[in-house]
């Protein structure tokens, strides 16, 4: 029967964890970066001696990259690029939670509007483009149009799925407390959703870039996706290469960015699930 | 005040249709604290959803004040059975309780003081800044109570709410919401498992058949209005009561039904006796 | 030469192979006026007496087509001769197996030109500062253009060029969306018939016999299978000769692989058909792209030819 | 008086049961409005001359295009075509996205090693990777499947991801305690908790095939409906072109209502469902 | 056959760290009944967890027949505190009870007859075809006993299993569990909240601290092993243990803790006497 001075929290576990979470970065890091390593070397060795005119070996690319990039054309293609990414993806952002909220509240509406979104939604956007340029001419208002009409579906068909699935009783209890209309879409309904439109936002970031790429393959005089296809084109192949690594990597730091908003969001979603899951 | 009348709900689903509630008429005076037992799956929760305005009856209605029932009325709070699901999960404890009252509109120093007041009632001062998934079972449903205590309703629907906690605590929140009863004057409608519990609360007790349900008796409780955990229990009528109360939950549960009282081929009918808790307010099976 | 109107497809076979035992290949083409000689030929049966049976694969542009050929799916692709040139300074070793088709020579009515609504835009000199469509940017439509607007004294580096589809460019003209563009058929009749005039016709004007496409094939593929090769190339000029000879039949097989308005398949020009390349105009092509910088290193043509 | 005489038997009420199928009709017909309400709207933006009709032309035109394209027999070969790479690339893209993202999705080492893989693969677009196809498949459907899976896959992929997070941990918990097989644990907790996203997966995934499937046939110049387009499109057959667009989006349509049955079949027990089929 | 040595549980959060559990040591031969009561938020709840294997411990070990746990073991079943979220909703109440039996490779015949007898066992039988959430609260928690009678483990594991039935049902549901026990001799740990029901259950009830939990006292239930809803109840036994329990629970509650008890300047201290309890199997607060 020792009697241990009684705290409430124990100071001797208040520091373990702190430096198991500085180990954990240095893990994250390593995790992170672990498999593109290996798939790069892998890449490396098989196309070292490639004669293969459109697999040119990465060595090639790589030593292409700095000069194709580096001088000036960050700066003449991938921002103009990125800024109708950003601009795009935020409407389509604005647009899928709003409309998704209203569809997926309304039973009714959803009836009225879901076929007729879903045939537009069936188009290929090489084929509404032309349609687009009508309306909207053909510059940056009708890229920043095409990125965000085609990045708008995950994030509203998340939304309405993620608003029809929130708890019934939780549903209950803001109309028992008669929580006002917006009070309940902003503490009910998005918070609720909110795994959901994440999902949906994430999925969408990828589609934006895909589409911002697509969009300059049209009625397009500069653009990241635009320079890549002209390298394809050109058949200046491990430029074409280094662009498109360059996409990938401008979808490694978009999701960065991503996930670091995307954790305070949902630091309550996280928190439940893990909680039980080992408690620390 | 509240007027359930020729209550009768039955769930649809593509399985089937299930006849929760068959028939339930009675009244409840401003003010009074009315406790409800009955068994199991009986149709209690069902009851308190329609009573709140959250569920459709299939037929009858519900009026509070004079008012049809049809969607949750104003000053009504409830603290559901799954306290555990009714609690933000994205809010912490003290966001939780403070969310109604802000929609009530109080002003924030007043709110201030409603949440510490009622989660220091409850027992949860020391973790207002906690979310409800860090919680005991029996602290996230203190916390549904509390909820409801802060937001001071004219009328409180509250279903099994103390079944996750230990006696000790279950004895203290009885208390609280006999005090917050007596203070504010609400009307209260309690259901719960615990028949020395329902005696010990209420004014009357309703005690509801098996499924679907009708109201097997409606047993007024003649305990003197300030009660205490020891007294109170330990009075003879007390006593009586809860017997009473308990040979009836047991017959509902043995699937008695107050129509096979009238109905001359059954065994066992005629075993219930007429009560003296038929008062005025009542007209069950109307 | 040819067999006249080829009516018996088993008569004298100019080939090597014997009607049994016919060598499939795939020809990557467009589905565009252009490539009028290789479908009126295959209808003809001109590749069946070369011993050839042709599979014409079409695809929308040339991204898709030079590849297919590099990889060996295809054997024999039609492209325009900029991207022929294009591929040559990046290494890519093509050749030549045939002449595509040519420019009229018409500078009033040739099958490409420039055209505009903005009535102040009358000569090439006009172009300079102004938004103009072309359908790939830094390919034969940028450097014809910038060498008719230099040629009229323009200053060609001030023009900005828009990429967009042959398509979509009547409407992009109508609404005002960009200057002028530079269209092909039936593209040009249908802006034209909509009210757009023509402000040059940019192949005429750099070389009345200018050469603007042709069939390829891989160096290891015409080194390896030089019989079929050479098959190929004999039925090719034999179906340009046939096509060029017979106008009219050029014409009507457009029915077949396009969808183009009758109207318009009617109002509009045809290009010129010939079965010898014009080296000259290559190599023309090729100092041209490179004085427009869409290549970077000189490129002899000649390297292309057989 | 607390004698109650109102007995009769438990309605197994007949009433509702006549109300579902009238309730479902009405549904269908509110669809039908929405789509009624764009013809009206392509009919009416170029006839009151909002759009020029050379470019849009009216529904109307459109649609005797649709008429006459309909009743040849190369459009139905065009058509059963990119329905079959459309189907073979969905399905692929479908089981590769299901398994492997219950796999990495519940093992956290995996999720935490592929993460930043992912992230960078999934911005690279199909059509950047046209010559990659051709040059590995030809122009053949392989090339186009290969786009197609390839787009769609990562529609699956994240969705799946994110569905086995979802998964309640009490639920969890339970079939741990009961010691469920891993293979038991995905079919019977991880893969319900999922499905809702994997429908939503579906759903984004089935369209963007669609569009891939269309797109591959237009530029690479594999045999279908994109094919025809192609034609249409270089030829300036305005009319005929959006025949031919009305044709996926009503696919796209199709596609959902598909969509929608299954998830009332398999989802019946998922709140959203159960709210609006009750009563 | 469960040996718990120095457990202690800490949960951190970003928020900071709670010590749910400080240092629990106590040991439960095979085929026992335990009896676990506690105040609301002691760390009852964590501590069966831990020793399910599903939680790790912070320190401390639980070793199961002499093996130390490190995730679940074989032949254990759990009803856990929040049965509604332990019941899968997209399977029908038969569904939920017969899957763990198929994952033991049961035969199908005889996953029948063993899911028909526990659902008829806990009242079920008419409405096997529902879904989970087609049920009441209480009847949903008898789904839950019946997946894990029907299991028959060697080690049932049970978090306040009867919180949300009514009292005739509770008793029927005791009952059932003793019989089970006595049936398989399976090895029960219970955590309840009713006092009567730790005593009437038990062999031996542990009653835990405040948090951070330790055990106050490790009383043993010396009843006759026969047991029935009226005699034992009457026992006068029975009456000083529940007495007995019930003050342990109160102090607890108030804060009271064993090391008060040597802590020479606390008040109050002292006033636990050492009981019978503390047999050869408990080292409590070592
Ligand atoms: N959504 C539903 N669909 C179909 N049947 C339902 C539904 N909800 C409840 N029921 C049925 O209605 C009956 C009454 O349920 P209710 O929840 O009202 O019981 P209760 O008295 O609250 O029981 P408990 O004390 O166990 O909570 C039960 O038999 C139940 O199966
Ligand atoms: N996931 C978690 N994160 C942080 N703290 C937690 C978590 N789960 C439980 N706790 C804390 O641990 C303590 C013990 O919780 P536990 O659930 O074990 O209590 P309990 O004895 O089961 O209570 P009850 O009888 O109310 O169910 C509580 O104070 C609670 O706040
Ligand atoms: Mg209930
Ligand atoms: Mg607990």
């Amino acid at each position: 029967m020792t009697a241990t001075p009684a705290t409430t929290t124990a100071p001797a576990a208040t520091t373990a964890p702190r430096r198991r979470r500085g180990g954990s970065l240095l893990r994250r890091f390593l995790m992170a970066v672990g498999l593109p390593i290996i798939l790069l070397a892998i890449w490396w060795v098989a196309s070292a001696g490639s004669e293969s005119f459109f697999f040119p070996p990465l060595q090639e690319i790589l030593a292409t990259f700095p000069t194709t990039w580096f001088e000036g054309r960050i700066t003449a293609e991938v921002l103009p690029s990125l800024y109708r990414l950003v601009i795009g993806y935020l409407i389509a952002l604005v647009l899928g939670v709003g409309v998704g909220t209203a569809i997926g509240l309304s039973p009714r509406l959803r009836a009225f509007a879901e076929p007729a979104l879903e045939f537009f939604r069936a188009i290929p956007p090489p084929v509404m483009i032309p349609i687009i340029m009508l309306f909207l001419g053909i510059f940056t208002t009708m890229k920043v149009f095409v990125i965000a009409t085609g990045a708008v579906w995950p994030i509203l068909l998340n939304t309405v799925e993620g608003v029809r699935g929130v708890d019934d009783v939780l549903r209950d209890t803001s109309s028992v407390y008669r929580l006002r209309p917006a009070t309940k879409l902003r503490t009910l309904v998005l918070r609720g959703a909110s795994p959901q439109i994440v999902t949906g936002a994430r999925q969408a970031l990828s589609i934006a870039i895909i589409l911002m790429v697509i969009s300059e393959m049209f009625a397009a005089s500069n653009g990241l996706g635009f320079t890549i296809v002209q390298f394809q084109r050109s058949f200046a192949i491990p430029e074409m290469w280094t662009g498109i690594i360059l996409l990938g990597l401008v979808g490694v730091i978009l999701s960065l960015i991503f996930r670091a908003i995307e954790r305070p969001v949902l630091a309550w979603y996280t928190g439940l699930r893990q909680s039980q899951r080992g408690g620390n | 005040m509240l007027d359930v009348a020729g209550l009768k709900k039955v769930y649809e689903s593509a399985t089937g249709s299930t006849e929760a509630i068959r028939d339930l008429t009675f009244q409840v005076r401003a003010g009074e604290m009315v406790c409800i037992v009955g068994p199991s799956g009986a149709g209690k929760t069902t009851l308190l959803r329609c009573i709140s305005g959250l569920l459709p009856p299939t037929s009858g209605t519900v009026s509070l004040e004079g008012q049809k029932v049809s969607g949750p009325p104003k000053g009504m709070a409830v603290v559901f059975q799954e306290y555990a699901r009714s609690l933000f999960p994205w809010l912490t404890v003290e966001q939780n309780v403070e969310l109604p009252l802000k929609e009530k509109g109080i002003g924030k120093a007043e709110r201030r003081r409603l949440v510490d007041n009622a989660l220091e009632a409850v027992g949860l001062a020391d973790v207002p800044r906690s979310y409800p998934w860090q919680l005991s079972g029996g602290m996230q449903q203190r916390v549904a109570i509390a909820r409801a205590v802060a937001y001071e309703p004219h009328i409180l629907l509250m279903d099994e709410p103390f079944a996750a906690v230990d006696a000790q605590t279950r004895a203290d929140l009885e208390d609280l919401v006999r005090a917050l009863w007596h203070r504010l004057g609400v009307t209260v409608l309690f259901v719960t498992h615990d028949i020395d519990e329902s005696i010990y609360l209420g004014q009357r007790v309703l005690v509801l058949s098996g499924r679907p349900t009708v109201i097997l008796e409606d047993v007024a409780v003649n305990l003197p209005d300030t009660r205490d955990q020891l007294t109170t229990r330990n009075d003879p009528e007390f006593a009586r009561l809860r017997a009473h109360v308990y040979d009836l939950v047991q017959k509902a549960k043995r699937g008695y039904r107050p129509e096979d009282a009238v109905a001359p081929a059954v065994t066992g009918g005629r075993d219930l006796p007429p009560t003296a808790g038929d008062g005025p307010w009542v007209n069950a099976g109307l | 030469g040819g067999s006249g109107d080829g009516a018996s497809p088993s008569a004298g076979a100019s080939g090597s192979s014997a009607a049994g035992e016919m060598t499939p290949v795939k020809v990557g083409v467009l589905p565009i006026v252009d490539t009028a000689a290789i479908w009126l030929g295959k209808d003809k049966g001109i590749f069946e007496q070369h011993g050839l049976d042709v599979t014409l694969e079409v695809a929308q542009g040339g991204a898709a087509v030079v590849p297919a050929v590099v990889s060996g799916d295809y054997q024999f692709g039609f492209s325009n001769v900029t991207s022929l040139i294009v591929a040559a300074s990046q290494g890519l070793p093509l050749e030549i197996v045939a002449p595509g088709n040519f420019s009229t020579g018409d500078t009033k009515a040739d099958i490409g030109a420039v055209v505009s609504k903005d009535a102040s835009i009358t000569s090439p000199a006009d172009l300079a500062g102004k938004t103009v469509a072309v359908n790939t940017l830094n390919n034969i439509g940028t450097v014809t253009v910038s060498e008719v607007v230099e040629k009229a004294g323009g200053d060609p580096s001030t023009i900005k060029f828009v990429e967009m589809g042959f398509p979509d460019m009547p409407a992009a003209i109508s609404s005002g969306q960009v200057d002028a563009a530079w269209v092909l058929e039936p593209f040009l009749t249908i802006a034209k018939n909509q009210g757009a005039h023509v402000v040059t016709s940019n192949f005429a004007e750099v070389d009345p016999n200018m050469q603007i496409a042709a069939y390829f094939t891989t160096k290891q593929y015409a080194q390896k299978e030089p019989e079929t090769t050479k098959a190929f190339s004999d039925a090719m000029k034999e179906s340009l000769d046939y096509a060029e000879a017979h106008p009219d039949e050029a014409r009507a097989i457009l029915s077949s692989y396009t969808e183009i308005d009758p109207e318009v398949q009617k109002a509009m020009t045809m290009p010129k058909f010939s079965s010898e390349n014009n080296t000259d105009s290559l190599q023309q092509m090729a100092d041209l792209a490179l004085k427009y910088k869409v290549i970077d290193k000189k490129v002899d043509t000649s390297e292309l030819l057989p | 008086m607390s004698a109650v005489t109102a007995a009769g038997p438990a309605t197994r009420a007949a009433a509702p049961a006549r109300r579902r199928p009238r309730r479902r009709a009405g549904k269908a017909l509110l669809g039908l409005a929405g789509i009624v309400t764009v013809v009206v709207l392509i009919e009416l933006l170029p006839r009151l001359g909002v759009v020029d009709p050379r470019f849009l032309p009216p529904f109307s035109e459109m649609f005797s295009a649709l008429v006459e394209r309909v009743q040849t027999p190369e459009f139905w070969t065009a058509f059963r075509q990119t329905l079959t790479t459309w189907a073979i690339g969905l399905a692929i893209a479908m089981v590769a996205g299901v398994v492997v993202g219950i796999v990495i999705g519940s093992v956290p080492f995996l999720r935490e090693a592929t993460a930043s893989t992912i992230e960078f693969l999934r911005p690279i677009p199909s059509v950047a990777l046209i010559p990659l196809a051709v040059l590995l498949y030809g122009t053949g459907m392989q090339a186009t499947l290969l786009l197609v899976v390839y787009a769609s896959f990562w529609q699956v992929l994240v969705q799946v991801l994110y569905g086995v997070q979802d998964v309640d941990p009490v639920a969890r918990d339970t079939a741990r305690s009961y010691r469920f097989r891993t293979l038991t644990q995905a079919r019977t907790v991880t893969w319900p908790t999922a499905l809702p996203y994997v429908v939503t997966g579906f759903r984004l995934a089935a369209t963007v095939a669609l569009i891939l499937t269309i797109t591959g046939e237009l530029i690479i110049g594999t045999p279908g409906l994109g094919k025809l387009l192609a034609v249409a499109q270089q030829s300036g057959a305005v009319a005929s072109m959006y025949a031919l667009v009305i044709v996926t989006g009503l696919l796209g349509v199709a596609v959902n209502l598909f969509a929608r049955l299954v998830e009332r079949r398999i989802l019946r027990w998922h709140p959203s469902v159960r709210r609006e089929t009750a009563s």
